[in-house]
């Protein structure tokens, strides 16, 4: 077999995810490229998480319906998941915990002999499975020492005795090629912002975007950014405006909730031209909704929020390779415009996780911003032709920097002057412009497969890696915008020439893309929706773009 | 630029008689002061909500934030975050501080983040046009209680003092030199300095009388007793008369936010040679 | 003559807007249609303010570039509005303050023998006004009586003294017309929620709609309603909701910063089904901008505001008698569909002062609310056809009324299962369904002149004033869309076949109803578009507009 | 429905061993206690933010508005103040009161809003896995600070003495007896009533063996002497070892909002008339 999908599954608590990732290691040391999908609901301990690693020789970004290998850590996991069986799956079970069929695995046992505490039971069945898929046990123990931290013998023991316990039954034949970093999304728009320059992270906790919050606090114990968790979103967003007007180039992370309560301040960076990113990863909605499930359906409201109007940058990456260019794309261009950006995610980008390849994520040129200089004459908003009115921080050298929320004077002192009013409004729109010639200059939209009659499939963000296999397997053509504001419309009308027919992907009720490219002059033929805030399955999706299709 | 003319051209809209002149007088000679004892004023950062009182970001012709309703605060405490050697005094009013952005205030004082917040309390939205704020007296007729308020205000001093604030007093408006001092050492204390100004308005609540006959100046008062401070607090509730303590209520010494997170660690500033490592990490 | 428009003049705290209403009111006397724009800074006094009162025989809600008269209470008065003035227009000045040519009155002198104080000028100046414009002294002091509230005597003193010194010269001629109710464009907002059954209204203080909060304030000293005003728009969206919840018909009102605020609150009432209505008066953005100018440039932000999807209702009454119908109409319409509705106006709108028609102001016929039967089967989600939920408030005998911002199930318990997700996701969008056939059901498509040939012009909100008198000199036809979200496209198509050109007319820089009737397929030839605050005068429009379709 | 049984169907999905199963049984039975002395069960509605404490909303069979995080009180005060005969209860996290909606809590407590807010104090963000909130102790190593927080938590308590609060308890959920006394007691009382509940998070921060070994329940204590309830408050400031008192720390008699707001005026309540009369007035 040169492709697997395994799903292990077991209640909230029991280390599912982690779980999953060291599966996931397992194939990348044997030279696969992997994908995880995480599931599992909102809270902490109980209920049902299960996690499905897929691995193949190419570069994957989705789930499939059906899995090879079930790891069954409670009962659920085998009696949840029968539609996702085939006649030949294996079932790696806990033998005390679970009733089935395969191959059983006693635990309890082990664990009892081995001292080891009940969250170890994942190693176990981790072992079991290792032998079960043909996989060596140096390849375990190498991935072992690298991703268990905590009581590695113990860990290494009680694997061993879950590996002996087990027979091959489905071989996975090891590759020859590098093995790749394993990341989440959150993950690759954190290196990404690192890599644009961020010197500060603001947050206040939220699914998805909790763990990016997370993990650059982390980064910030080794490495110089700042990353600090204020009182609510609205604190989040006003310190990162004071942040950027002191010269540290300052991101936030949020989803919906969170965002609504920082369009004000948002609409302030567009008026006051400070730049900020804002990463915004959506979830199933509206209001609260379901905190841990996905959905497509903030992508209106990113390119509307806060009133008035003003030029904004929205990048919506598709899988790590994407997260970590735009992310610093993102980064730079809100500073080189002095615009506010966002990135906008979802739960399946955020907390999925990937190969990475580096060599893929190479982050697009930006020239760096455009620097005031100091003294006497220096003013915020200088009135010039692209719009872009050269950035000073304070202190420097007698410059009064001023900036504002109010209309205001190239000084950024408050005006209510008509003329002067249209003056600056006319200056924003030049910068937008700006922007929108930055945004055409770069591949802002991702292209697969070659032109010509073909039909074409479109889609945007997350759905990119099931979206890309769908075209693949059915001689598509795809077409992803990744800047979804300004959007590159020219590319896009290029990219769709032709007579075939069109079909949009997405996860939400209205079509948010569908309408925005109605709106471009853009008509489809189809689509497929999807808003349970579950992620499209392959062979769902390539069903059902076959239908629209035929 | 030493012989830097501190007030811009900009057009003063106040209306006359306004408090808020005071506090501009006060603070231009505050800044004054503090160039003269070597504080480049390149180095100070006014941040302003909106209200009348935020028309002090565009009179003075010093750096300036200025912000969103309620919103002055959580933009001055980044700033110094981001930058500690920069001075950042925040002028906000009562409606956006205590009503709009309360949160933001007391978060500001527990983590004694070294910023000077002023508020210009004139008890009323001025520049909405006279409506009740969390310190308006109970029965305030404003245009959205024509028939009067309905709730007693809260006293800020007392929140403040709950909240953490390491420093606290009370200015107002027609005792300048006082409120000049009290902004004074609000600047030169390191940590959360936090000044309620009894400013008057007078188009909307013009309250001269009242507080020149309560008011007096603290004497004989230790603001290292914090039990003393509450004391001088609670005496006048913002409601009911009694005597206003003015001058420096409370001063105490406690790390702030800036002291805290300037940790020395040796990181890693290298952008290229993080990310290798992470990446090498999850390889 | 039978039309006529006056500038009064002075210094924000000289009472201009009041003074303004009075000359109103003159007019309204003797049986013209009147019209006002106030224009002020964002500040309490000094500065300068002036109002356009404009009159004519038929309804009107525009101002024109040039004024008959000049009240000019200050030197700015003059000087400032040169380009108002015509070779014939008639200033009346005041002596002491004013250098001009015209009718000057000794103002000082008058105020101080007749020991009035200092803003009693503008009775004064009114006074001379009438006589310079042949109102007789009877209507004067009926106006005065029913209108200056305070000091009644003194001030009719005055103005008789201001009338006394001044001369006839352009007779404005009575008309045999009934007088009309003047009401700002807040105030038919008010009295049209009030018709439609408003209980509670809650608001935090924000230009342009403070005016509302302070009508309705005064209202409840009278009326059973509830008025409050809480610490925030945060404070002010929730407790809408609870007390919507709690039975309370209930409305919000705000500008464009306030309801970045509410969005959250807003996504929950999508979520939660509570019905709710927000005033939402737009101003020049972004961010503060300009708190006392106008734009109309929040539409796309009022359709996507908030997290997720759900149905919602935009409305955007043109004048004072949609004001009044369709205030009514969201609220009845919001309770029945159970929605979250907004009414779009503008500080045009808001602060404009209107002859008001009730025979005109037909509220449109709404169906009640679908009503739940109390007792223990109740559920607050129910699945219906319709996609509606019958309604019930606690206390509700044996019922448990549970409603949540969760995706939940038919009790309103969380709920995170797919196939749950989905059906209650579908019963929303059927009764977004629902309310489109509503919405269809409705006049809410504003439709003047006969269609044929013709060229169109489309405008939306308060520039239906100014594009009714455009429409009419040019002949075009009008079409405005009153209710834009959602949309009646059927109806705007039905309006826009025909071969002849479509010009749309918008306060903002970006063409946003343009972008929504391009997505929905309908594109125009051309546009006018204005943003530095102002409201386009009667000639300035026409000209452009007559320039567009050259 | 006399015979309802209290506890829904929905499946509960809080960690063994958290503090919320007590807080869960103690609203249970205070609710019994409540119908069995009259008040029907179709009066009361349960008012909750987002957080583990939220679920409240879906495990009892009672009316319930699930908000958002955050801003479960200003809803609360809001269905009070539109039916004052509703008993309304509110259960709100500390990262949902004390951060993101802080200011909610403060104005109703300001106002004294008749309703009972229950804090599931467990000093973490729960839900979200483990954040410090504003009452986590100083060098809390929660996900957002791994290398500890730099600030130190606030007091609840004093925040609510200063801001007005007319009862203030605090409950342990190890002591059940005197959890449910408090919730009674606070629901009884009429004005704003605020629990501070020291919840265990069993899976974030279980400080069981600290709380054990340092509360007491007041004895001796006259809850009508604010000095001495500053006092106790101030006893144990959630950061350093010290004594942690339980049971009502404070109660007053104050005028509630829902007093203030029900004045007796004659009003028109038939809306052409009113229509009628404001048209009138303005032609
Ligand atoms: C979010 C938001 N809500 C409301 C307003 C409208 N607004 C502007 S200033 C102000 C009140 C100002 O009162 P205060 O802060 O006391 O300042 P003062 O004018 O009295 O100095 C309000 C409500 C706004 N700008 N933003
Ligand atoms: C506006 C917003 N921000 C963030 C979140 C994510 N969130 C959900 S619960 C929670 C924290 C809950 O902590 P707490 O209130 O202490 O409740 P606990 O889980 O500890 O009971 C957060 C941050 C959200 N739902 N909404
Ligand atoms: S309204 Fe009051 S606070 Fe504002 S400028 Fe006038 S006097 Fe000053
Ligand atoms: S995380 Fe903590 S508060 Fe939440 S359910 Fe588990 S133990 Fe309780
Ligand atoms: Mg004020
Ligand atoms: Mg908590």
């Amino acid at each position: 077999m040169k492709e697997i999908s395994v799903l292990i599954g077991g209640k909230a608590g029991d280390g599912i995810n982690i779980a999953g990732m060291v599966v996931a290691h397992l194939f990348n040391r044997i030279g696969y490229r992997v994908y995880m999908y995480f599931d599992y609901p909102s809270l902490i301990k109980g209920g049902h998480n299960f996690a499905i690693i897929r691995a193949a020789e190419g570069k994957i970004g989705s789930h499939r319906e059906k899995v090879d290998f079930i790891l069954a850590l409670n009962q659920d996991s085998v009696e949840f998941h029968k539609d996702l069986a085939k006649a030949d799956t294996v079932v790696v079970y806990d033998n005390d915990r679970v009733r089935s069929e395969g191959i059983g695995v006693p635990i309890a046992d082990i664990l009892k002999e081995e001292g080891a505490p009940p969250v170890m039971g994942n190693s176990c069945i981790i072992g079991a499975f290792a032998r079960a898929a043909g996989i060596e046990w140096a390849v375990l123990e190498e991935v072992f020492k690298k991703q268990v931290r905590k009581a590695l013998e113990q860990n290494l023991k009680v694997a061993r005795r879950g590996f002996d316990t087990a027979a091959e039954k489905k071989k996975i034949v090891p590759l020859m090629h590098d093995t790749f970093p394993v990341i989440s999304g959150n993950e690759a728009i954190g290196l990404g912002l690192i890599h644009g320059g961020l010197d500060t992270y603001v947050a206040y906790p939220m699914t998805p975007t909790s763990n990016l919050l997370h993990f650059l606090a982390a980064v910030a114990e080794e490495h110089e950014i700042a990353v600090f968790h204020p009182e609510n979103e609205i604190g989040v967003m006003l310190m990162a405006l004071g942040s950027a007007y002191a010269g540290k180039k300052t991101a936030v992370g949020t989803s919906g909730g969170g965002f609504c309560l920082m369009t004000e301040g948002f609409s302030m960076a567009g008026m006051s031209e400070i730049p900020v990113v804002v990463v915004l990863g959506q979830r199933t909605g509206p209001s609260t909704g379901l905190p841990t499930y996905t959905a497509q359906s903030d992508l209106h409201f990113a390119i509307h929020a806060g009133q008035g109007e003003f030029p904004r940058l929205v990048v919506a990456p598709g899988d790590a390779e994407q997260a970590f260019s735009w992310s610093s794309a993102a980064l730079r261009l809100a500073w080189r415009c002095q615009v506010p950006a966002i990135i906008l995610g979802d739960k399946t980008l955020c907390e999925g996780i990937y190969s990475f390849d580096q060599a893929e994520a190479i982050s697009p040129g930006i020239s760096p911003p455009f620097e005031g200089i100091p003294g006497p004459g220096y003013t915020r908003y200088r009135i010039t032709e692209n719009g872009i009115s050269p950035l000073l921080s304070p202190p420097a050298k007698d410059a009064v920097i001023k900036v504002n929320s109010y209309a205001h004077d190239e000084a950024g002192i408050t005006t209510e002057k008509a003329d002067l009013v249209a003056a600056m409004t006319e200056k924003r729109e030049r910068k937008g412009n700006f922007l929108q010639q930055e945004v055409n200059a770069l591949p802002s939209v991702h292209l697969e497969g070659t032109a010509g009659n073909r039909n074409t499939l479109i889609c945007w963000g997350s759905t990119l890696g099931v979206c890309r296999e769908v075209a693949g397997n059915l001689g598509l053509r795809l077409v992803q915008p990744i800047v979804l504001e300004p959007l590159p419309v020219e590319a896009l009308h290029r990219a769709l020439e032709g007579p075939g027919k069109v079909v949009v992907v997405e996860e939400n009720v209205y079509g948010q893309l569908e309408l925005l490219l109605a709106r471009n002059g853009i008509r489809v033929h189809g689509h497929v929706r999807r808003y349970d805030g579950r992620p499209f399955p392959l062979e769902e999706l390539e069903a059902r773009v076959r239908e629209v299709l035929a | 630029m030493s012989g830097r003319n501190l007030i811009t051209d900009a057009k003063n809209t106040w209306c006359p008689g306004c408090g808020n002149f005071t506090l501009q007088f006060s603070l231009k000679n505050t800044i004054t002061a503090l160039g003269k004892e070597g504080t480049p004023l390149d180095d100070i950062v006014i941040v302003t909500g909106i209200g009348c009182h935020a028309k002090m970001a565009d009179y003075l012709n010093i750096n300036s934030f200025y912000s969103i309703h309620g919103r002055a605060i959580p933009a001055a405490a980044a700033i110094k975050m981001a930058n500690p050697d920069l001075t950042v005094i925040c002028c906000a009013g009562d409606g956006d501080a205590y009503a709009e952005g309360l949160d933001h205030l007391i978060f500001a004082a527990k983590r004694n983040s070294d910023i000077t917040v002023i508020i210009h309390d004139n008890r009323v939205y001025g520049l909405t046009t006279g409506q009740y704020t969390p310190t308006s007296p109970m029965g305030f007729k404003g245009k959205s209680t024509p028939g009067g308020t309905r709730e007693e205000p809260f006293n800020p001093m007392e929140i403040m003092l709950a909240s953490g604030a390491t420093f606290l007093a009370r200015g107002y408006t027609r005792k300048m030199g006082l409120l000049q001092q009290s902004i004074l050492e609000g600047i030169r204390h390191k940590g959360f300095a936090f000044i309620d100004v009894l400013q008057i308005c007078a188009s909307y609540f013009n309250r001269s009388e009242y507080y020149d006959r309560l008011v007096y100046e603290l004497t004989d008062h230790d603001p290292s007793d914090f039990d003393a401070a509450c004391g001088k607090a609670r005496e006048w509730d913002y409601n009911r008369e009694a005597p206003i303590a003015l001058g420096t209520f409370y001063r105490a010494a406690r790390d702030t936010m800036e002291d805290r997170i300037r940790v020395e660690r040796k990181r890693e500033k290298n952008r290229d040679s993080t990310i290798r490592r992470i990446l090498l990490e999850k390889s």
